[in-house]
């Protein structure tokens, strides 16, 4: 039996019209790298907002660790254990580097704990300890998405939700976040990746979800996915 | 429904709807006429007892308003009567026929307002100084030339429109909060400047300026018909329901045409009417000069009723009841203009009452009624155009409109 | 026919509609139903002034001791009728005043009215006033223009303007030995009257102005003006204005260190002054059209009963000339009847040397009163004491002296 | 006195001025970061603090708590700002908050008519509430000379501690957790909410410490003018408006350069030009409409590329 | 200078602080081509649009539309030699109706002004039924249903219709070149299909309009656009037939990853 960490049941929530959710079922199991695959507007987003009490969950129910989180607000959901690298990075652009990461470890009380994950940061990405101290919106995409992960990972989370993290990156700063989220995972962190590029996201993940026009089309373990008709035809190419 | 339509077609239609107009105008009288605060209360708890009625039954006001549809040239001239009979009604008080033009002053003022603030989404917090510029124009030029009223009421309108030329730099470059600051600085530097300035007669202002007077017939003599004595006042009374209908109907034809639909544009959504052709600078400028314009006509307007014009009449205070008046009667409606425009000017007025309450209570009153209808008493509705262009698609037309259309061809 | 209305009124409609005559016609009820009059025919007379804003304090001070002379009037047995008061904010506004003014002309019950205390509201009404032919008796305001500027009958004023003020304030000083002076004046018509008429008496005295420097009202600050007057050096300095201008000038012309006398108009004659200040008033110089209050007999009782009311606001300056023009126009309207024409003349033709607790009060043949005395006045610990009366006077505490 | 030394004078009396008009600029700036609100009623807290501390003194010479008058100005300080900032945080919740989403006239209309009420309440509610209100002297009086100038121990303490207010609310928006929060929130609400920040406690602060200092400001004001007065708002919201926008709306540094940049334009225009008193603000507004128009962001503030 | 190249950009690029957006970008359009655009988000698809739309001005390079070089003229200008476009966050006037969101389009066609808005409405009936018809033909292209709904708000209509809507709107000035911006962005694969399908409609009926299309979704690239151009980090990476860009190495790495092959 495994143990099911992050579970959407019947969820059915709107964004401003545009995008919407139709009754999803999405569960996110313990310790693993779970993804979600869609193209631009498929409505990615709108779940992650979900989740995290953003957007308004019409019905459905939404569980995290067995207690439900639904319609909670978001500040609680993060201080259940749940961090998000929102997509587009969304960083804090006029503050630095180490600030942008105290943010991130906002809802921990402890100093020590807090210098020990900068370190452990600073130590998967040597790069954002160089820009200690550079405001945020001055460095460079791939800077600001590591500052994004890192910040993610300030929080020491349970879980980790990535939103579209090879988003505007080049191929190898992307190839490099993949590499990181997978050392993320291994350390013990329970990951659900939600993406665009499926290619390099089942490369990682064991378990995926396909979404389409709000509607899950598709799912299955990497593999299945993978070799699946439904991700060639719906989703990347013709 | 096609029953109901054909009943409501009939003169059985045309009776309710008069009848509609009568209550409302009863109860307008009633609320002028009988003294003291209980008439407002009863009138207000009324009111607002009619709006949740009416929010429950949704299809009532539908079938008032196809009414009203219906018999849009009936309405009119039923609505035209009433509002002509206002000074045989309130002939025993002066005041409140005096409030009622201060009220149609505003108004149209606020026509003016509205096509800047409404229409075309430019925040104007400096309308009691162009509110000024007219009123000293038509003062300056009456007292110092003796032009007669006739001329120096357009001029005064002209002349506002002219100084609105002081802000085009700040109107085009700003915007929002901005631009609202940059109106509310200059709205201040003409209230110090006419204080300040020897030749618009300082604090004291312009005394003894002519009222009106055509032919010889001066408009501060009462009319007597015989039966009944109808104060000075209703001289201006009939002047201003004219005024007002001018602009009104301005106002109305603007925004049921292409220029409404233009503006309409420019307020939602500038870049997109940039990439479909529309000179958003030009009609910016055109629109903010005509709006100056109608504030100014009103200014002269009050310069030739009242007489006498000093700096305190055009303080921001003013400028605050004209953007008040359009926000919630509702933005880019000449219908809530005119609503706007009759509870902003009538309720301070029965408001004296409470005496020393009144300013905090008509705070609290504004603040009340943004939070609960932020779109203003009689919101924005979808232009209709599909009446306009005759009778070929009358049939789509019902059925795709639920709008009261008030252009007729 | 039922059946047409039901298509607009459905029976579920019904009681609707009908609890909503019920509310309107009860809400009619009630307002008839005002309480019954007495036993004496009761005549209205109104009273108008900025009851709200920053002018409230004055205004309220007013309208209490109006109150204060009608309530005197309506307890004598002897009074023909029964006196009841309409009053109305003018907000010290022109237009806001046009409206009380007709509001107040518009009832036919209201025979006559004592009205404002801001100059530009009092010019601005006389023409509504006079249309309406209700007599209307100024009890506060100052700008000369207010009765010399029409022939109205129905105008009159009760205090005095700023040329009398003005030429006895000059005159003081010059007198006293003081030649050089630094004028602040607020920018309204009341500061700018004042400003006027003072230059003209103080120059034809042969008196040196300094400098003319105009603020205005919304103003806290006025240490700039302050530190180009210190510079000047003046004998003393002159301002015309209003108390809230006054306190901050006071204190801040205290805090840069400026040696020069400070007088201030009539503006300034009321007890936030000294209560603001505190020591800083001392020695503070303002004048005020008629005798000194306490001194008239009937003035003192006055104040006494004013107190007794336990009104919350102080009577200020003008609260005297209030209750004056109360009682004026409840005598002219004792003896003439409720007639507004027959008032409006027996006020203006036949108030002659009537004594009253500002003095004697004559009008002219403009409606003004002449009034006979200027009272100067000293702030002295914290009180307006009359300056013939003040140990200044006396000699035993000195002003700052010219240089 | 010679020219430098009334140069020297009026630039001490514009510094003062500034001062005052920082404080206020500064509630304009933090509001506009996290809730994208001007509030015009900002300027009737800054009365209402005044207001507070006259209050507060009332009370504690009716129950005779008289300590010296170092604890006296202490108490009036902290509980004014304390009383001003749980009025500030009410409104916000009834008033400011529900149209923050609104198309930006309501939002504008609904703070001016709550200035209004506030302004009206002070005036009806407090004991002879429209008369000048003088304020008691708590300051030290004295005074020393340097050549000409008089400089008074009560400008230095008033300009010391307007300047140590603003220090401490940079140091609590720059190094503290809670003004990280802030700032986060001003700059990316949402991102925030991401961090485990709560959205509405933090609103809920801003408006805490903006009325706080507003009231600070209000105190500062009645003990250098020695009176308050219920009407004095209105025209201080526009000044603190125009000073934020001045110094760059959303920095706080620029709220205090653009503060004391209007207190010396107002004193320098009244000292120099011809009819200057009477027309200083008339010169001052025209400044704030040349930057609007050619340097909107103000003096520190960014440039801002708008989104398509 | 080939006569049937009716736009080309010459070395387009714009900098938003420090960032080449746009880096010397050729693209070029015959007289009834439709081109497609296609990239992964942020490789400045859109800001192409903006720049040769007039929004934004390019930091260097040039743009032709018919010979002419449309560099430095202001965006109504732009629109007024016709070039029309939709944007990529439908900017359709939400509280107008459908037929005054048409009405736009034709704006610049109308010979009407402030003054006789308001002495002449006779003139304005015959105007607004001539302009009526054409946003109903316009409409009804796409779906007699919306010609039903032109009275309404667009706001109370579904994604579907509105993206319908904002290309009558472009339509509606008959303009020579077409700039579409994601329209399927936000609707079923049954919506999108249909939407292709009207988007050929109103090629066919207006003979000669050229169409550029930004687009996600390679079902849609493919079954509409005669040549694609890829972009990546705002240069231009590929060019040709739809199979040709989509077999392209560079292509495949900057959408799927370096190992896309794989797929």
């Amino acid at each position: 039996m495994t143990e099911m960490f992050l579970t959407l049941e019947g969820v059915t929530a709107a964004y401003s019209n545009m995008e919407a959710l139709r009754r999803v079922n999405v569960q996110v199991e313990k310790g693993k790298i779970a993804c979600l695959l869609g193209s631009n507007g498929a409505g990615k987003s709108t779940l992650i907002k979900a989740i995290l009490g953003l957007v308004k969950v019409v019905e459905g129910r939404i569980t995290f660790d067995g207690e439900d989180i639904t319609r909670e607000k978001t500040h609680r959901v993060v201080r259940r254990g749940i961090s998000i690298v929102p997509e587009g990075k969304r960083i804090f652009p006029k503050m630095t580097t180490i600030e942008n990461l105290r943010m991130g470890a906002y809802i921990e009380q402890d100093e020590q704990a807090i210098e020990e994950r900068l370190e452990r940061v600073f130590e998967l990405f040597p790069r954002l300890e160089e820009r200690a101290h550079q405001i945020a919106g001055t460095m460079s995409g791939g800077e600001q998405s590591m500052l994004s992960i890192g910040r993610g990972l300030m929080s020491s989370p349970r879980l980790m939700i990535f939103d579209e993290p090879s988003l505007g990156l080049a191929p190898i700063l992307v190839e490099q976040n993949f590499e990181t989220i997978q050392r993320i995972n291994e350390e013990g962190t329970t990951v659900f990746l939600v993406e665009q590029n499926a290619s390099l996201t089942l490369e990682i993940a064991s378990y995926g979800y396909v979404l389409q026009k709000g509607k899950v089309v598709a799912e299955g373990t990497a593999e299945q996915l993978t070799d699946s008709e439904v991700i060639q035809s719906a989703y990347l190419k013709s | 429904m096609d029953d109901q339509q054909r009943t409501l077609a009939g003169p059985w239609g045309i009776i309710i709807l008069l009848g509609v107009e009568l209550i409302i105008y009863v109860l307008f009288l009633a609320l002028l006429l009988v003294p003291g605060g209980e008439i407002l209360a009863a009138e207000a708890l009324l009111l607002v007892a009619a709006v949740f009625y009416f929010r429950r039954n949704p299809a009532l006001g539908a079938r008032i308003q196809q009414l009203f549809a219906a018999h849009a040239r009936i309405a009119w001239i039923g609505a035209v009567v009433l509002v002509l009979l206002i000074p045989f009604f309130i002939a025993s008080s002066p005041y409140w026929l005096f409030t009622i033009i201060i009220a149609g002053l505003f108004l149209t003022a606020c026509l003016g307002l509205n096509l800047q603030l409404g229409s075309s989404g430019m925040v104007n917090l400096a309308s009691a100084a162009f509110y000024a510029v007219g009123a000293y124009a038509a003062g300056l030029l009456a007292l110092g030339w003796g032009w007669p009223a006739w001329i120096t009421l357009p001029a005064g309108a002209v002349m506002a429109g002219l100084f609105s030329a002081l802000l085009f730099v700040p109107v085009l470059k700003t915007k929002g909060h901005y631009l609202a600051l940059v109106t509310i600085a200059f709205q201040f530097m003409v209230t110090i400047l006419l204080d300040n300035m020897e030749w618009t007669g300082g604090p004291q202002g312009l005394k003894n300026i002519p009222l009106f007077s055509v032919a010889g017939y001066s408009f501060n003599t009462a009319i007597n018909l015989g039966f009944i004595k109808l104060p000075a006042y209703a001289n201006f009374f009939y002047l201003m329901v004219l005024v007002v209908a001018v602009v009104g109907v301005a106002s109305q034809r603007i925004y049921s045409s292409w220029v409404g639909v233009t503006l309409s544009t420019i307020r939602d959504d500038e870049i997109a009417a940039q990439t479909f052709g529309v000179q958003v600078n030009r009609w910016k400028l055109v629109i903010f000069s005509l709006g100056n314009c109608f504030i100014g006509l009103a200014g002269a307007f009050y310069s030739h009723l009242v007489g006498f014009i000093s700096p305190p009449n055009f303080a921001f205070d003013k400028s605050l009841v004209m953007v008040s008046i359009v926000i919630l009667g509702g933005m880019d409606n000449v219908f809530g203009v005119i609503v706007g425009s009759l509870l902003l000017i009538i309720l301070p007025e029965k408001l004296r009452v409470v005496q020393d309450y009144r300013f905090l209570i008509y705070g609290l009153v504004l603040i009340i009624m943004l939070i609960f209808r932020p779109r203003g008493l009689v919101p924005f509705k979808a232009r209709d155009f599909l009446d306009l262009a005759g009778p070929v698609r009358r049939k789509r037309a019902a059925s795709a409109s639920s709008t009261v259309s008030e252009g007729g061809a | 026919m039922r059946n047409r209305f039901s298509l607009l009124w459905k029976r579920s409609h019904k009681g609707l509609v009908l609890t909503l005559c019920l509310l309107l016609v009860l809400g009619l009820v009630a307002a008839q139903c005002a309480p019954g009059a007495g036993k004496k025919e009761t005549v209205k007379i109104s009273f108008i002034g900025p009851l709200t804003g920053g002018n409230a304090g004055p205004g309220l001070g007013g309208r209490n001791s109006f109150l204060l002379a009608v309530k005197e009037r309506n307890e004598d047995p002897d009074t023909k009728y029964n006196y009841e008061v309409v009053q109305i904010d003018d907000e010290c506004k022109p237009d806001v005043g046009v409206q009380a003014a007709l509001k107040a002309s518009s009832d036919p019950d209201v025979v006559a009215g004592a009205s404002h205390y801001c100059s530009m509201v009092a010019i601005s009404t006389a023409d509504t006033f006079h249309n309406q032919g209700m007599p209307s008796m100024v009890w506060g305001a100052v700008l000369p223009d207010i009765t010399y500027g029409n022939d109205y009958v129905e105008i009159t004023r009760v205090n005095g303007t700023q040329i009398n003020q003005n030429e006895v304030h000059a005159k003081m000083m010059y007198d006293m030995g003081y030649r050089t002076v630094s004028i602040l004046h607020d920018t309204t018509d009341y500061g700018r009257g004042h400003l006027k008429y003072f230059s003209e008496s103080w120059e034809a005295l042969g008196g040196q102005i300094l400098s003319v420097q105009g603020v205005n009202v919304d103003q806290q600050d006025y240490t700039a003006e302050l530190t180009k007057i210190k510079a000047e050096n003046p004998d003393f300095i002159y301002f015309g204005g209003l108390t809230p201008s006054g306190i901050p000038i006071r204190k801040q012309m205290v805090k840069l260190g400026i040696e020069a006398q400070f007088n201030g108009t009539s503006g300034i004659k009321n007890e936030s002054f000294n209560e603001a200040l505190g020591p800083d008033a001392e020695g503070v110089i303002c004048f005020l059209e008629g005798a000194p209050i306490d001194e008239l007999p009937g003035g003192k009782a006055f104040l006494e009963k004013y107190e007794a009311e336990g009104y919350e606001e102080p009577p200020e300056a003008y609260g005297p000339f209030a209750y004056v023009a109360g009682h004026l126009i409840i005598d002219a309207i004792e003896k003439v009847g409720p007639d507004r024409a027959k008032v409006a003349e027996e006020l203006e033709k036949n108030t002659k040397d009537r004594d009253t607790i500002i003095g004697k009060v004559s009008f002219d043949d403009h409606g003004q009163n002449i009034v006979p005395l200027i009272t100067a006045y000293v702030s002295q610990d914290g009180k307006w004491v009359s300056w013939n009366k003040s140990e200044y006077a006396g000699g035993q505490r000195q002003l700052v002296p010219p240089k | 006195m010679t020219f430098l030394d009334i140069l020297l004078q009026q630039s001490i009396n514009g510094l003062m001025l500034g001062i005052m008009y920082s404080l206020v600029a500064v509630g304009f700036t933090l509001y506009f970061g996290v809730l994208d609100v001007i509030n015009f009623a900002h300027g009737d807290f800054f009365m209402l603090g005044g207001f507070m501390a006259l209050m507060l003194y009332a009370i504690a010479e009716a129950v005779g708590f008289a300590g010296n008058a170092l604890v006296v100005v202490i108490y009036l300080f902290i509980g004014s700002m304390i009383l001003t900032g749980v009025v500030g945080v009410v409104t916000e919740r009834v008033c400011v908050k529900p149209v923050s989403k609104a198309p930006m006239l309501i939002s504008l209309l609904v703070t001016l008519g709550l200035g209004i009420a506030i302004r009206e309440a002070v005036r009806v509610l407090y004991p002879r509430g429209s008369d000048p209100k003088g304020f008691p002297t708590l300051m030290p009086q004295g005074s020393f000379n340097v050549g000409n100038i008089v400089i008074r121990y009560e400008n230095l303490i008033i300009f010391g501690l307007g300047i140590a207010v603003i220090m401490a609310v940079n140091f609590l928006i720059n190094r503290t957790k809670m003004g990280a929060a802030i700032r986060a929130v001003a700059q990316d609400g949402e991102a925030a909410m991401m961090m485990g920040v709560d959205l509405d406690r933090t609103i809920d602060i801003t408006f805490l410490i903006g009325s706080a200092v507003a009231a600070v400001a209000g105190i500062m004001n009645g003990f250098y003018y020695g009176q308050t007065m219920f009407n004095i708002g209105a025209m201080m919201g526009v000044i603190g408006f125009s000073a934020a926008v001045i110094g760059g709306l959303g920095n706080i540094y620029g709220a205090i350069v653009g503060g004391i940049l209007f207190g010396l334009l107002e004193t320098f225009a009244a000292a120099a030009l011809p009819y200057g008193a009477e027309n200083k603000r008339v010169f001052a507004f025209l400044i704030v409409i040349l930057f609007l128009v050619f340097r909107p962001t103000g003096i520190l503030g960014e440039k801002i590329f708008e989104r398509v | 200078m080939d006569n049937s190249r009716v736009f080309w950009t010459e070395d387009l690029s714009i900098a938003f602080g420090g960032l080449l957006a746009v880096d010397r970008v050729n693209l070029d359009i015959s007289r009834g081509e439709i081109l497609g655009l296609i990239g992964p988000n942020g490789s400045g698809k859109t800001t192409i649009f903006n720049l040769v739309t007039g929004i934004y001005t390019p930091s260097t390079g040039d743009f032709f539309f018919e010979g002419e070089s449309l560099l430095g003229k202001p965006a109504y200008q732009i629109a007024r030699k016709g070039i029309a476009r939709t944007f990529q966050i439908s900017r359709l006037c939400l509280d107008l109706s459908v037929l005054d969101n048409v009405f736009i389009g034709m704006h610049y066609r109308q010979k009407y002004w402030l003054v006789d808005a308001v002495f002449r409405r006779r003139l304005l009936a015959r105007e607004v039924s001539q302009a009526r018809d054409r946003a109903f033909s316009l409409l009804g292209v796409f779906n007699e249903e919306l010609v039903d709904l032109a009275g309404k708000p667009v706001g109370t209509l579904p994604q579907i219709d509105r993206r319908r809507v904002e290309i009558c709107r472009a339509m509606a000035m008959e303009p020579k070149l077409l700039l579409l911006d994601e329209p399927s962005a936000g609707m079923t694969p049954e919506e999108m299909t249909e939407l292709m399908q009207d988007i050929k409609k109103v090629q066919e009926e207006s003979e000669g309009i050229s169409i550029i299309i930004v687009e996600h979704d390679m079902t849609v690239i493919r079954s509409i656009s005669d040549r694609v151009v890829a972009l990546n980090y705002g240069r231009k990476i590929a060019e040709g037939t739809f199979e040709e860009v989509s077999d392209n190495a560079e292509v495949r790495e900057a959408y799927l990853g370096k190992r896309g092959h794989r797929l």
